[in-house]
């Protein structure tokens, strides 16, 4: 499979702040790349050096094979949807979405039918005539998701298309997104903040951070075996519990004060005796049970319950930190009740504390 | 494979032609025409531009011309204010205007037409109305208030101020276009959160729409600065530079010795020392637009 | 809620609407619409003097007060103006350079203003090395004195071939308006979002597009503003219009100098003002009708943020 | 040949008297292409100045009659008429022969001068005079003593214009009458600057000084407007050039009963010559150039003097041409010029720029009542040592 | 209770366009109302009228029992964030956030103070000294809302604070801000897409739709007993699945086809016999089964299955319709596999088809 977008050693500095930091990012052919990570990491950056649209301090950049470091963003085969819309304002819907086409001289009956076929997708043929001022914010998303869509480019670049949807249109745009991809096999890079979306729509998830990419794998694979501290925090809502204690037994357990908790069944590399790790426990992989087991449950006391629709989150005291467990919502939990949280040791994560890496 | 980073030369090589003619002008007529007139400075032209060498001569006799003199403080005393007027006015009636108002059109209209009307007949005009024989003083005398006395184009106190009113009489309903323009790029949005942040209106125009409206300013007082620096109509239509020399301008003193004097040389002289002044704001300025930071 | 239903419906109607400000009468209206009546009446004072002495005879004008309606209205001096008035051996008054006025006029405003709008938006979006440099000098040009240029110009335009045609004068109306025009759209096109520009790129418009097709469109109000500076300042010039054109192309203003600026022998105040009023009758059109192009913050809504 | 000519006389006076030369010079098969600019030399010379630079020049053009065109003679952009003034013979005809000397450079000749316009005139209102009951002055000294009474009658004794060009056209009146033209010719031709600083100019500067007192609170600007004030009585007198007798004309005066004109002031009776003169560019198109000399030619015969000189108000430069039509004031200038009471203009003598210097000075001097005629005199003195 | 706000007959029209018809609600003081409801509905209009943004066609307004419905949107005593943001451009990220307290004469130190909360609060503490054109999406959002905390009002009007912010933040700040809003006991308005937003924070919840409010409700009530087919299903994702069929036997049962499901336990008026009703079960009340039990399961089949982190969703082919159901992520099952869906009745809604609304 030859890679569609192909990132060598990239560096891009405003003045004198760095922002992306010779970062190094492969995109096979119609493959969903989502960027994930926080606010201000660098992801809007990226996307704006691959389409050409700031110019990289260093570093270049291959789109099909092709060294576009220094090509023009027309020139790249890439759609774009911008985090801010820019919607062109003295045009109204319909000449913001043919616009890209008339550029590229497609026949007018071609870019009637792509248009009204935009609309369809994204609901918005009733506002074709109406210019962006009129529109509400979703309203003026979808018309931003749209310009992009009707252009046929091998390369999708998405910032945030969905983050000012309701959920019902967002999880209809977000299947037909697929099923998009689906058909017309191109390539995404995919920038948002909902990890519904990620999961479900990421071949490969990237989670950045401060301009460097820490982990780029398949979504079940971040999910279960996050490669650091970062990565095993960001994903997953409400995040995931850290226990800071250390492997005692050459490995054979973890220990934090009274607590003992046996490490078999945990996937992965030798684990030897550290003073200081860090065990991550994702919220829906423990149980609460009324009955403790020895080296398999942690001790706590309910603090608050905050249901959720299908589930509650409840929020305890236990190992002397807070934690976070999600049950389902008919199990409503008082304050103050004592409980036992039962521990899955084979979706747990283990990390250094002082690499932050994964053990 | 690697490509090289192309010479960043032909980059963008539609902006760059599309360039030219500005790169042309500005070297050829601007950049070259400021040198030749300095050059020309240093000689004794008279009627035509010689290359006859005479040193700073010509620069002797302008600051010994009281003239000259004159000229350079009425410059600073008339720019100072019409600048300050000009602007303060302008930005009224923008704001006014932008007040979602009726008969906006109209209105428009009004402040601009002066602005259309040659000056040769305004000046005229104007030194009628401001005459004391057949202007404001004789009909506010010939209501019955026989000592009002409003006389400013023959009184060499209050001349500058004559012009003043004459000046800002032209200028200000263009300067309230470009205001106007530039407040109508302004996101509405702008304006919501400032009045829900209690923010009263003419401090959101002060301490908000303003300062977004910076270039838009910048534009405003280079073009008001440029027509003060080259005022010249409007003194000679309505007082010659009199009473006296007391409303001389440096432009004028240039164009008459240009012209009338028919001493290129001193005209050159005096505008080298014109445009020095310029650069002398300029420079600074441009460092702080372009210096500071770069283009992202 | 049920005793909130037993109210009088007259208060409900009348307190309980609150009080809607009576926008005709406010407080507020009063000072826009008073200020801008006064101001309106500065602008119009010299306006109506014009007009008054213009339909004025001259006799009328010796005796009488400036400020006075005519007695007896007359129109001969806007007829003498436009088509009898003498400019040496031609009788026929402002008419006579009507025309070639407006065969410089409108290829100097186009081209000065599109050259410079095009020079602002490559400062703005397309910057290349020493651009801030170029915009430096030519922000300088601006404060030039036109005179000191005069000769320079004139060997140029000779060694051109320009010298005496009407695009030679088309070219220097271009290169003096530059200064300030681009400077204009510059400083306009800068308080653009960057990413309207961005998005356009990504869509295959390519750097006239983008000018023609986006930009242009969304700065309408600033290029109404470069076509008032430059249709008045090109359909008043007259320095120019008679230095560097031969007098079969002279414009209107050549005409409106000599009836207006005549050194010597009796000065026709009525003909002089009727002169005045005509000749900006051109440019009171333009702005009249472009000034429907004020148009109110388009890009608000644009762009998020 | 069409052969277009440019100048500035513009006012329906001046158009009218330009018809008559180019009626004339049309007759001759030729065609005389009108190009005037109104706004006088200051406007008018760039313009021509720049269409001979940029090689476009016109066929023809007007400057005062002085030294204003030497450069471009100099430059070798104007073309020598000395075949033309011989085979008319204008060394005999000119007069006074100054004009022509005015025209000439290194013993050729480049310009032919149409008419004379002298400076050196006083005009008086009858009716101001009789309003405040003194009898009309018949010299300066007269009206300068007349002056109290005038203004105790709320008449302004002497009407000045703020421009500057008027304040040192009123001096130069006074130092031709008072202290003499040939203290004038010295000073401003020689550059005499001992002289400029004696006795004879000191009596001027005193003489300006009272001038100035009885031009106080005249508020106006523009020259026609200050003989408007004459005209109506406002004001006793205006010194001013000949050219003032066309606005008594169109307002019907009569002179001599309605007003009067004093030239020379009636201290001295003599006027000066200056006036205008055509130039002929080099154009290298052998039409053209015969164009010019016919037209050359065509100015000065006489129906062309006369026809023209009518219309302007202007003396012909020709003695040898009968003016009967003229009016009373201008005959008087017409018996000066026969008796050879001429002095040459300002303009022969100085250099536009000496000149400009000169306006700076005295627009000061009459609006400014402090500089004392000391003052004055030392910065005049101070200009004629530098003048070239 | 008094109302801190109170909508009268609120009537708005864009020209001919009306976007709220005549609208009614009433918020308790210190109450937390969400609006949720599609893109366009007039969410953001509403703000704006209550803002006093947008000059209303028709209606009162009450604020703390003061008719607001004409006065000025800062005498009104409300903050506001807006959904573009809005930030002040040529304004320091300091600027933005200090300007409204300069402008109120709070002294500087109380400014400080204020301005360094509301900066630790957001994490934008290294971005105080930057202009909003150097910030991310994210961070603008960010100064926005802060601009809003740091003033003292006792209604905060919020559109879509959150939506681009990562999901770690974003669950931080949603919490900042429920505990914000313990601690001052102002009153809320609180627009936002995601559902687990609404439902976590809200006291109550306003669905709406084209400029009408659906349904005002406690958060659980809205999730478990919608008002009508739309308020059922817009709120829930995946969205809940739709039977339209019968009801038969005097309302003792719902028959579609050969599909006989009992309605015993079903929690709501009279039913009766009904012709054409629909049934809605929500994804997480179905439980996957082998067995069949009559007249509480529904035969399916497989037809894809969606990981979604903690869950995957699995889509089903049943009663002839496509259905979804949530399951723990471990149970991955093949496309194609027959299946049953046990339905608990106590938990599904019933509609009636013609009217729309719950019966
Ligand atoms: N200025 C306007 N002129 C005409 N119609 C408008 C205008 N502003 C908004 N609308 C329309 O009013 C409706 C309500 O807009 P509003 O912004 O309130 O929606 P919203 O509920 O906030 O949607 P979103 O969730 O997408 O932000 C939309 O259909 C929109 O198109
Ligand atoms: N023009 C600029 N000058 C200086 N710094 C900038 C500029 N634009 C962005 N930054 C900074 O660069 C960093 C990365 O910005 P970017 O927009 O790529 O973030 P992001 O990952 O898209 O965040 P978000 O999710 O909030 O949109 C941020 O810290 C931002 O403040
Ligand atoms: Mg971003
Ligand atoms: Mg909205």
């Amino acid at each position: 499979m030859t890679n569609s977008i192909e990132v060598k050693d990239l560096t891009l500095n405003f003045g004198a702040v760095s922002v992306l930091k010779n970062m190094n990012l492969n995109v096979a052919e119609g493959e969903f790349v989502v960027l994930l990570g926080p606010s201000g990491c660098g992801k809007s950056t990226l996307l704006n050096c691959l389409a050409g649209l700031l110019e990289i301090t260093d570093g270049q950049i291959f789109i099909k094979g092709k060294n576009v470091t220094w090509a023009e963003p027309s020139a790249r085969g890439i759609g774009m949807v911008f985090q801010s819309y820019a919607l062109y304002p003295q045009m109204t819907v319909r000449g913001n979405l043919s616009f890209g086409l008339k550029n590229a001289r497609v026949p007018r009956d071609q870019i009637e039918a792509k248009v009204a076929r935009a609309a369809e997708i994204l609901q918005i043929g009733p506002l074709l005539h109406r210019k962006p001022a009129a529109l509400s914010g979703g309203q003026r998303q979808r018309v931003a998701i749209g310009r992009a869509l009707v252009r046929d480019v091998d390369v999708f670049l998405f910032d945030e298309p969905l983050s000012n949807l309701d959920a019902k249109l967002r999880s209809e745009l977000r299947v037909e997104i697929k099923r998009l991809h689906a058909k017309l096999g191109n390539t995404m890079v995919y920038v948002t903040h909902d990890q519904i979306e990620a999961l479900t729509l990421a071949d490969r998830i990237a989670v950045m951070r401060g301009g460097i990419i820490q982990q780029l794998a398949a979504p079940q694979e971040i999910y279960n075996r996050p490669a650091n501290l970062f990565v095993a925090g960001f994903i997953g809502s409400p995040s995931m519990n850290f226990l800071h204690g250390a492997t005692v037994d050459g490995g054979q357990a973890f220990r934090l004060g009274d607590l003992h908790l046996s490490l078999a069944g945990y996937e992965g590399g030798m684990i030897g005796t550290r003073d200081k790790v860090i065990l991550g426990l994702r919220p829906e992989h423990l149980v609460v049970q009324d009955q403790a087991e020895p080296g398999v449950t942690i001790p706590a006391v309910v603090e608050l319950d905050e249901p959720m629709g299908a589930d509650s989150l409840v929020w305890l005291q236990a190992a002397g930190t807070q934690m976070s467990v999600r049950v389902p919502v008919e199990r409503r939990m008082a304050p103050g009740t004592p409980v036992h949280l039962r521990v899955d040791m084979a979706k747990a994560s283990l990390f250094d504390a002082a690499t932050e890496a994964r053990v | 494979m690697a490509l090289r980073r192309p010479n960043p030369l032909f980059r963008n090589l539609a902006a760059k032609a599309a360039a030219v003619p500005m790169i042309l002008a500005t070297l050829v007529v601007f950049l070259g025409g400021t040198i030749w007139t300095v050059v020309h400075s240093f000689t004794n032209s008279r009627l035509l531009p010689r290359f006859n060498w005479v040193g700073f001569d010509q620069y002797d006799r302008l600051w010994e011309s009281t003239r000259w003199i004159v000229s350079i403080q009425n410059l600073m005393i008339y720019g100072s204010l019409s600048l300050v007027f000009s602007v303060g006015i302008g930005l009224l009636l923008a704001i006014l205007m932008d007040q979602k108002i009726r008969y906006e059109d109209t209105f428009r209209t009004i402040m601009l037409y002066p602005f259309a009307l040659s000056f040769i007949v305004t000046g005229l005009v104007w030194q009628w109305i401001l005459n004391p024989d057949f202007g404001i003083q004789s009909i506010v005398r010939g209501l019955g208030w026989e000592s009002f006395t409003f006389n400013p184009l023959h009184d060499p106190q209050l001349v500058l101020y004559g012009l003043l009113i004459a000046g800002l009489w032209q200028g200000t309903g263009f300067v309230m276009c470009l205001m106007l323009a530039g407040l109508r790029g302004i996101d509405e949005d702008i304006w919501k959160a400032s009045r829900v942040d209690g923010i009263p209106a003419w401090k959101t125009y002060l301490l908000i729409v303003l300062p977004m409206m910076r270039p838009v300013f910048i534009t405003t007082l280079v073009i008001v600065a440029a027509g003060i620096i080259k005022l010249y109509d409007l003194v000679v239509a309505q007082t010659s530079g009199g009473p006296g020399n007391a409303s001389q301008v440096p432009a004028m003193y240039v164009y008459d010795y240009m012209f009338q004097a028919q001493n290129l040389g001193q005209g050159f002289a005096a505008s080298t020392m014109m445009l020095l002044s310029v650069l002398i704001v300029l420079i600074p300025w441009a460092y702080l637009e372009f210096g500071g930071r770069k283009h992202g | 809620m049920a005793d909130a239903t037993l109210n009088t419906p007259a208060r409900s109607i009348t307190e309980a609407r609150g009080t809607k400000p009576k926008r005709a009468l406010s407080g507020r209206n009063i000072m826009i619409y008073g200020t801008l009546i006064v101001f309106s009446l500065y602008y119009l004072l010299p306006l109506w003097v014009m007009v008054m002495t213009s339909l004025k005879g001259m006799p009328e004008i010796r005796m009488g007060n400036i400020f006075a309606p005519p007695v007896e209205i007359t129109f001969e001096p806007w007829v003498k103006a436009w088509s009898q008035a003498c400019t040496g051996l031609n009788c026929d008054g402002l008419s006579r350079g009507f025309w070639n006025s407006v065969q410089i006029l409108i290829p100097s405003v186009i081209l000065s203003i599109v050259v410079a709008s095009v020079n602002g938006y490559a400062l703005t979006f397309w910057k290349f090395k020493g651009s801030d440099i170029f915009f430096t000098i030519l922000i300088f040009g601006a404060f030039i004195p036109y005179q000191v240029m005069l000769y320079p110009i004139v060997i140029l335009l000779r060694e051109m071939g320009l010298y005496g045609s009407l695009w030679g004068l088309v070219l220097v109306h271009t290169i003096f308006g530059m200064p300030i025009l681009t400077l204009l759209f510059r400083n306009y096109f800068s308080t653009i979002p960057e990413e309207l520009f961005k998005a356009a790129r990504v869509d295959g418009a390519g750097f006239w597009a983008i000018y023609a097709k986006i930009l242009m469109p969304m700065s309408l109000p600033i290029f109404v503003v470069a076509i008032i500076l430059q249709v008045t300042g090109i359909w008043n010039d007259f320095l120019f219009g008679v230095v560097y054109t031969r007098p079969d192309l002279y414009p209107m203003t050549v005409q409106l100098n000599n009836i207006v600026n005549s050194v010597q022998g009796v000065k026709e105040y009525n003909v002089n003002m009727a002169a005045t009023l005509l000749t900006g009758l051109v440019p009171l059109f333009i702005y009249f009708v472009s000034g429907k192009l004020f148009v109110r913050g388009i890009a608000a809504g644009a762009v998020k943020g | 040949t069409e052969l277009d000519v440019t100048h500035w006389w513009t006012s329906g006076g001046e158009a009218a008297a330009v018809a008559e030369m180019a009626t004339a010079f049309d007759a001759s098969g030729n065609k005389w292409v009108d190009a005037a600019i109104a706004g006088g030399g200051s406007t008018a010379r760039p313009i021509i100045v720049s269409r001979i630079l940029g090689g476009d020049p016109m066929g023809a053009f007007q400057f005062n009659h002085g030294r204003q065109a030497e450069e471009l003679i100099e430059a070798g952009l104007l073309r020598d008429i000395t075949a033309v003034a011989e085979a008319e013979g204008w060394k005999d005809l000119i007069n006074p022969p100054s004009l022509l000397d005015a025209c000439t450079l290194d013993g050729k000749i480049y310009c032919a001068p149409v008419n004379i316009h002298s400076w050196q005139w006083l005009w008086l209102s009858n009716a101001a005079f009789e309003k405040a009951g003194v009898p009309v002055p018949a010299n300066w000294e007269d009206y300068v003593a007349s002056a109290p009474k005038l203004r105790e009658a709320g008449i302004l004794p002497l009407a000045l214009g703020g421009q500057a060009w008027q304040s040192a056209g009123l001096f130069n009146v006074l130092m031709a009458t008072i202290a003499g033209p040939d203290v004038l010719a010295k000073i401003y031709g020689e550059g005499d600057a001992e002289l400029a600083a004696g006795e004879d100019m000191a009596r001027v500067f005193v003489a300006a000084a009272s001038a100035r007192d009885m031009s106080r609170g005249s508020n106006i600007q523009d020259w026609n407007l200050a003989t408007n004030m004459v005209i109506t009585g406002q004001a006793g007198g205006q010194i001013m050039g000949d050219w003032a007798q066309g606005e008594f004309a169109v307002a019907n005066l009569v002179a001599g009963e309605d007003y009067t004109c004093l030239p020379g002031l009636g201290v001295r009776s003599v006027i000066s010559t200056g006036g205008d003169a055509f130039y002929f560019p080099v154009i290298d198109d052998p039409a053209i150039t015969a164009a010019q000399d016919v037209l050359a030619a065509t100015l000065l015969k006489p129906e062309t003097q006369v026809a023209f000189n009518l219309k302007k108000g202007s003396l012909p430069v020709r003695g040898d041409v009968n003016l009967e039509a003229a009016n009373d004031c201008m005959k008087k200038g017409l018996e000066i010029l026969a008796a050879g009471d001429t002095m040459p203009d300002v303009n022969m003598l100085n250099t536009e720029d000496t000149n400009n210097q000169l306006n700076d000075l005295f627009v000061q001097f009459f609006q400014d009542g402090s500089i004392t005629p000391e003052a004055a005199q030392a910065s005049f003195v101070r200009i004629v040592e530098t003048k070239d």
